[in-house]
């Protein structure tokens, strides 16, 4: 795909991405991984759909049919959604505010391997024995009563890669409070940067209570403890609580670095600075903020009461406002530009309506009395398809063109790009449209199937269709891919030629040691003001040029994880008592993460110079990869 | 990064004066832990006296608040230098734990 | 940054703790995770809290029963100590005292494993009076919150023995001492945890 | 009250409207045909904020059109640098404030009617001789079947509730097992049945359910509860009061034994001396205890087999010899299992069948 595949040879790449610290190439294996989970997870979708195509059809059995819609639900959020964007977060924020790497590169590697390998046990339940069955929510009562291993596939697999998410988000954090450029003030990061910011910070906070309820779970399924379970004093409301105010915000951390895309892409596509920089930034904390308080409008048919269902009826309400700022900037921002439809911009404007329909349903089911009727029906299902869908998926699918020059050094097509929009958008409402009317028609959520006398056959049918016209969106993306590397026609810095942050200052694909020389910034897209000044270079520098400290690559961010893997395993049997062998691989498995982990911190690991005349070399001959 | 550790070595006036700073702070810390220690102790007498729950709670909460702002201000130094985004965070932290137990006190019973 | 170089106190700058970017990158990144342990146990408490003296019909033990304060007070006064002695330990770190700071981590340690050994010698009696981790709702919750508090004093015990040991012949330098200030700043950490924990769940448990 | 009368014009319009948009929902389903109170109100409110999203969503679009119309770089021109505006206080402030009165508009009916829904305080009002004044059920949701116990007539059915119309009818939900979720879309909407606590809503039954094409109304559980979750339906009849009363005479009544020798030998099968499907099933109507399996006392009187599937001997025969096939999970032993590992015969099925559909309450 890249320059350096072409010169190593296959396993000499295998492994230098197995060591990688480098924060580039933590991106493109977020993106490969995320990428085939995504097609992994619209491959189940694809199966719900034809299962629900006709009334009465026998294609999934019902148990399957479970299985499919968790895994489905599970999969696009936890291994899809969020790796591919925190992809774009590795690929892109440091270069925005021209940090030499991450805080923590060995972090990042082993942050990436914990969700790999925690993605990897998750899906293998699949083989072996089943998978998880109480939907993604994984309510505890049901939840308990499932039998097989699934659910315990999907506690261990979300805990492991949940640990790999948290890393991630303490990792940018750190990145972006003190790895900033000089001149990059808090204030002049571009929203892309700002929404990363956010994002790791609901991270941060929402991920513990969803480790300490999938940590019940466990204790609850396989040490006998007593968390949900009713006749010995426990309570399935709790699972409810601590699952939604980690699932409310999870919906942000999904949606805000998709708002963070396109604010980047509005800008560069209208050639025009972001109206209302300081609202944009104002609304996305605030809905950071607000997300957490908001939890309970996932259960208000719980029966928490009036006062709470008011209470959080209101607070939901008021996310609206900030979004709403949002779009109004957003579209006050094309407004006296000069619009250029490549295909990122063609999915930032298509996000525009769609997302917008998504959010009023929201705002429809935060209406309590309301939501007694919405909720668990196909309503929900449209909502969410919609802000999802309608917002990350386009904002990955937008990335994805955007930022594939940066990544990779070659431009996708714009000509199969746009074949790909119109598959996947037409596709998209087609849908998801008329499953609100199902929704509102009685169709509950989660049924595997649904009698001809309802009245329901023909608008599942034609959502059927729908779903067939974004897989074939997908594939063409796939044969975009594939034709676009096989080309592989180099380009330069800015290949949109409108860039006005950092990353479109710097080599694509950038040296693995990002900006030689430490860019120093001067305002709000620096790189249009120097653009605008006539520094062709786009960027001034705050230093001279010196030597550089990188830090060496590891395999051990692997093998810590890879032992996690394996001791899940033996967690997954020890305890049923004809599996003798289980204890050993439970043993075997933590041996090896602790063992890698002693010796990592025995171990000094110093890094290396690169030198200045290396440096030099490397800008005389263009060589953009360092090797 | 490689440039980031340039070493200063103190006059003997500077390090004098740092170290007596140390000093009077570290005798600080002493007071503090006295405190605490103190607080402590009324937590403890105050249950073993057998006062009215009502009276109790709120009490040896409020004991239990102002011992964690000594640990956290004086023995963790969130007050000092550098410390502005930690404390954004920790009280990000603590505002996510506060609606926690709350929800989860209030709304699990009905 | 030069692992070998060494330091007089004098040459010993007055943050040493923040003095790399390695330092200050280790010193946010961990109070960022101290924030997300702060939801972490916020949600063992709060669970604490709605299951407490829940179980299934007929169960014999309640919060009010069970708990034996004079064992707590003690436990509550040696870790409050060990902060003590961690400030210690820190102060003599920042002025370069290699020795003293090794001496007072000792002693910290010492505290730290009394206190787990008092804990452990807690739960084997409520567990002999048949209090089992699997009695009822009230057990799980009570033991998983308080026992994930003492995993977490085995980790920082472990952590600073670990620290002491690889570090005893080298000394102070700019490299570890990050370390040993975040251990510090852990065992903090876990002495706020306590000071909840002993009000919360047993003074709060004992007046029922 | 002429008001009031001109609102529901209003309504009444948007409904038409609607429910032309819907392809016309089923009226024993749909939200979109409220039969009750609760329905309606939901159903306003449903009117109410699509209203104002339609409102949002056209100023967007007109912005957003207008936008990509005019600022296209074919009209604009390749080297064209727009103005870099950096953006306006005052058009902060009225995108702010607009969407603020609108959330406004909407809050005030929401807590109004979020606190009127939740409002059971007249549940147990007693009349002056000492019966309450309102009829209360006990709902149970087991797996993938619904139980509903009538307290002070000390009756219980099972899978088709049974309620007068134009009264409020409070309802008291518990599970047994799974949490689900309790739903009859068209007479309001669902509240949840969880194991841990009785839940307590009101629902009104404005239309007799025979006015509809399938006689009743169709429930729906609305909360994943396992495999088959999809077939957990139930049956609503409603009738008016003295029909209702009717019923309940009925119920009470000692069951009428079976007649014909068909029936009489599936009556002996069902017995203890059978298969003992009697001690799952009670086949009485007058009793309160919580059954293991579905009560039978009106089975013939019945919409459905099994709470899905079209009631017929076929189904039912079906049914008894291999329940799994049926409802997946369900908890219901196959015949054969009962039967000492040998499958029932034909004519034994027949027999079951025969006695399982003569038992009636109504007439
Ligand atoms: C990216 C994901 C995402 C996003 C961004 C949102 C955004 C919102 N969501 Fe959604 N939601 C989900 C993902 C998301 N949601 C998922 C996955 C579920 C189901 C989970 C499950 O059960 O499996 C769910 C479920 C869900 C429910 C629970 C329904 C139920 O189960 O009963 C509710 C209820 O209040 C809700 C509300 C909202 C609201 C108010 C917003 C708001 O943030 C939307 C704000 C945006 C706008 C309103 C549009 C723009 C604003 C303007 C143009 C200004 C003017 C507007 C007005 C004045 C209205 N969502
Ligand atoms: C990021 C989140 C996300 C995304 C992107 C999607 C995408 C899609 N979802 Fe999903 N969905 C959820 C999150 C998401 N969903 C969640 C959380 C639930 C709830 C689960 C639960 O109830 O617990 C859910 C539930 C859900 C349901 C309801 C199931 C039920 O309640 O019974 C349906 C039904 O139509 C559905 C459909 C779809 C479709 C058609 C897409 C499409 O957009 C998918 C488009 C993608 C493709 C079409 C790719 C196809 C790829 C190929 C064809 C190539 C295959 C080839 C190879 C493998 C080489 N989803
Ligand atoms: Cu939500």
């Amino acid at each position: 795909m890249s320059s350096i595949a072409q010169k190593k040879g296959f396993g000499a790449t295998i492994w230098d991405f197995m060591t990688t610290v480098d924060h580039k190439k933590i991106a493109i294996l977020y993106l490969i991984s995320g990428g085939i989970f995504f097609l992994i997870g619209g491959l189940e979708a694809m199966l719900i759909r034809v299962q629900l195509a006709k009334a009465g059809n026998d294609f999934l059995s019902a148990g399957t049919y479970n299985e499919i819609i968790t895994m489905h639900g599970t999969t696009m959020i936890f291994l899809a959604a969020m790796p591919i964007l925190l992809a774009f977060m590795n690929a892109i924020m440091p270069l925005q505010i021209g940090a030499r790497d991450v805080a923590f590169p060995f972090l990042n590697s082993l942050g990436f391997w914990l969700f790999f390998f925690g993605g990897i046990f998750l899906n293998l339940s699949w083989f072996m024995g089943g998978a998880p069955d109480a939907g993604w929510t994984n309510y505890a009562s049901l939840a308990l009563a499932s039998e097989g291993k699934g659910i315990d596939f999907y506690s261990l697999g979300l805990t492991i890669s949940g640990f790999g998410t948290l890393i991630a988000g303490i990792n940018f954090l750190v990145t972006i409070i003190n790895m900033r450029a000089p001149g990059m003030t808090y204030m002049r990061m571009p929203l892309f940067t700002w929404t990363t910011f956010v994002a790791s910070a609901l991270i941060l906070l929402a991920f513990p209570p969803l480790t300490v309820g999938l940590f019940f779970m466990v204790f609850d399924r396989m040490f006998d403890a007593n968390f949900f379970a009713v006749e010995m004093g426990g309570n399935t409301i709790i699972w409810e609580h601590l699952f939604w105010i980690f699932g409310h915000p999870e919906v942000y951390i999904l949606i805000l670095p998709a708002f963070g895309i396109f604010s980047e892409i509005f800008a560069i596509f209208s050639r025009k600075r972001l109206f209302g920089y300081t609202a944009l930034v104002f609304a996305t904390i605030l809905i950071g903020f607000y997300g957490f308080m908001v939890w309970a409008h996932h259960m208000f048919t719980v029966g928490l009461g009036p006062t709470a269902n008011a209470v959080f009826a209101l607070a939901t309400m008021i996310i609206a406002v900030p979004t709403g700022i949002k779009i109004f900037n957003w579209l006050l921002t094309i407004w006296g530009g000069n619009i250029s439809f490549s295909v990122p911009m063609i999915y930032a404007v298509a996000f525009i309506p769609s997302f917008v329909a998504g959010g009023v349903t929201g705002v429809m089911q935060a209406i309590a009395p309301l939501d007694y009727q919405l909720h668990d029906s196909y309503f929900i299902v449209a909502h969410f398809h919609y802000v999802i869908v309608g917002g990350v998926v386009l904002a990955i699918l937008a990335g994805t063109h955007l930022y594939w020059p940066k990544m990779f050094g070659t431009m996708l097509s714009e000509k199969l790009g746009k074949w790909t929009f119109w598959f996947f958008f037409i596709g998209f409402h087609l849908t998801f449209f008329i499953q609100h009317f199902l929704g509102l028609m009685g169709m509950p959520r989660r049924v595997y199937t649904f009698g001809a006398d309802q009245g329901w056959d023909l608008f599942n049918a034609i959502s059927s269709v729908g779903a067939l016209f974004m897989a074939i969106g997908v594939i063409i993306l796939l044969v975009n891919v594939v034709l676009t590397s096989i080309k592989n026609e180099r380009v330069g810095n800015d290949p949109w030629g409108d860039g006005r942050t950092l990353e479109w200052a710097i080599a694509s694909p950038p040296p693995f040691y990002n900006f030689a020389q430490t860019p120093l910034v001067r305002g709000l897209d620096s790189v249009w003001i120097e653009k605008m000044d006539g520094n062709k270079k786009g960027m001034i520098f705050a230093e001279p040029l010196g030597d550089i400290h990188m830090p060496n690559g590891s395999i051990i961010p692997f093998v810590i994880s890879l032992g996690m893997f394996i001791a899940s395993f033996g967690a997954l049997y020890f305890l049923d008592g004809d599996k003798p062998w289980a204890l050993a691989v439970l043993i075997i498995g933590l041996g090896i993460t602790f063992g890698s982990m002693l010796l990592r911190s025995l171990k000094d690991d110093l890094g290396f110079h690169i030198t200045k005349a290396e440096l030099l070399e490397d800008a005389k001959g263009g060589n953009t990869d360092g090797h | 990064m490689a440039h980031d550790t340039h070493i200063h070595v103190r006059s003997q006036a500077e390090f004098e004066y740092t170290k007596k700073k140390r000093a009077e702070e570290m005798r600080g810390h002493l007071a503090t832990f006295a405190i605490m220690i103190f607080l402590t102790l009324i937590a403890f007498t105050m249950v073993t006296a057998g006062f009215s729950a009502y009276l109790i709670v709120p009490i040896v909460l409020l004991l239990a608040a102002i011992q964690v702002v000594l640990q956290l201000y004086y023995f963790m130094h969130m007050s000092g230098k550098g410390h502005g985004m930690v404390a954004f965070f920790m009280f990000c932290g603590m505002f996510v734990a506060f609606i926690t137990i709350l929800a989860l006190v209030t709304i699990v019973w009905w | 940054m030069d692992i070998n170089q060494k330091y007089t106190p004098q040459s010993w700058p007055e943050h040493p703790e923040t003095a790399t970017m390695e330092g200050k990158n280790k010193f946010i990144g961990f109070w960022l995770l101290l924030a997300a342990e702060t939801v972490t146990f916020a949600s063992l408490f709060a669970t604490y809290l709605a299951l407490k003296d829940k179980g299934p019909s007929g169960m014999e033990f309640s919060a009010a029963g069970l708990y034996e304060l004079p064992l707590v007070f003690a436990m509550t006064m040696i870790l409050l100590t060990s902060s003590l002695t961690s400030v210690y330990a820190m102060y003599h770190m920042k002025n370069h005292n290699f020795k003293a700071m090794q001496a007072w981590l000792g002693i910290t340690v010492l505290l730290g494993a009394t206190f787990l050994g008092l804990e452990i010698y807690e739960f084997n009696h409520y567990v002999h009076l048949g209090f089992g981790y699997t009695n009822s709702a009230f057990s799980s919750a009570f033991y998983t919150l308080v026992g994930t508090h003492g995993a977490h004093v085995l980790f920082g015990l472990s952590w600073f023995i670990a620290l002491m040991l690889r570090n005893a012949k080298r000394g102070l330098n700019m490299y570890n001492a990050p370390k040993f200030y975040l251990a510090s700043l852990y065992w903090h950490f876990i002495d706020v945890v306590w000071v909840f924990i002993f009000t919360v769940v047993y003074l709060m448990g004992v007046i029922g | 009250m002429m008001k009031g009368i001109k609102k529901w014009r209003l309504f009444a319009l948007m409904t038409t409207l609607l429910v032309f948009l819907a392809g016309c929902g089923r009226e024993e389903i749909s939200t979109l045909i409220p039969a009750g109170k609760v329905a309606q109100d939901q159903f306003n409110l449903l009117i109410l904020s699509s209203i104002v999203m339609l409102f949002v969503i056209i100023v967007v679009s007109i912005i957003f059109v207008l936008a990509i119309v005019k600022f296209r770089r074919s009209k604009m021109g390749e080297d064209m640098i727009p103005e870099q505006v950096e953006g306006s206080a005052r058009l902060e402030f009225i995108w702010t404030a607009v969407p603020i009165v609108l959330l406004l508009i909407l809050a005030v009916p929401t807590v109004y009617s979020t606190f009127d829904l939740a409002d059971v305080t007249s549940m147990d009002v007693q009349a002056e001789d000492g019966n309450s004044t309102h009829l209360t059920v006990n709902v149970t949701g087991k797996l993938y079947w619904w139980e509903f116990e009538y307290p002070e007539q000390g009756i219980t059915t099972a899978q088709e509730l049974v309620v007068p119309t134009d009264e409020r009818v409070y309802f008291n939900l518990i599970s047994a097992d799974i949490k689900h979720s309790f739903w009859i879309p068209s007479i309001g909407g669902k509240l949840d049945v969880n194991p841990e606590n009785v839940n307590t809503f009101y629902l009104e039954f404005d239309q007799e359910s025979s006015e509809l094409e399938d006689g009743v109304f169709y429930g729906k559980c609305a909360e994943l509860c396992g495999p088959s979750h999809a077939l957990m339906d139930f049956k609503v009849k409603s009738v008016d009061r003295e029909e209702f009363d009717q019923w309940v005479t009925a119920m009470q009544a000692e069951p009428t034994p079976a007649e014909g020798a068909l029936a009489q030998q599936g009556e002996e099968l069902f017995g203890q001396d059978g298969l003992a499907c009697i001690s799952c099933h009670a086949t009485s109507g007058a009793v309160t205890a919580s059954g293991v399996g579905p009560n039978m006392a009106t089975f013939g009187d019945r919409n459905r087999v099994a709470g899905y599937l079209e009631h017929n001997e076929e189904n039912l025969k079906n049914w008894i010899a291999d329940p799994q096939e049926y409802k997946p999970g369900n908890l219901m032993p196959d015949a054969a299992s009962l039967n000492g590992g040998n499958e029932l015969t034909d004519q034994e099925l027949d027999a079951l069948a025969a006695y399982l559909m003569g038992l009636s309450v109504e007439e």
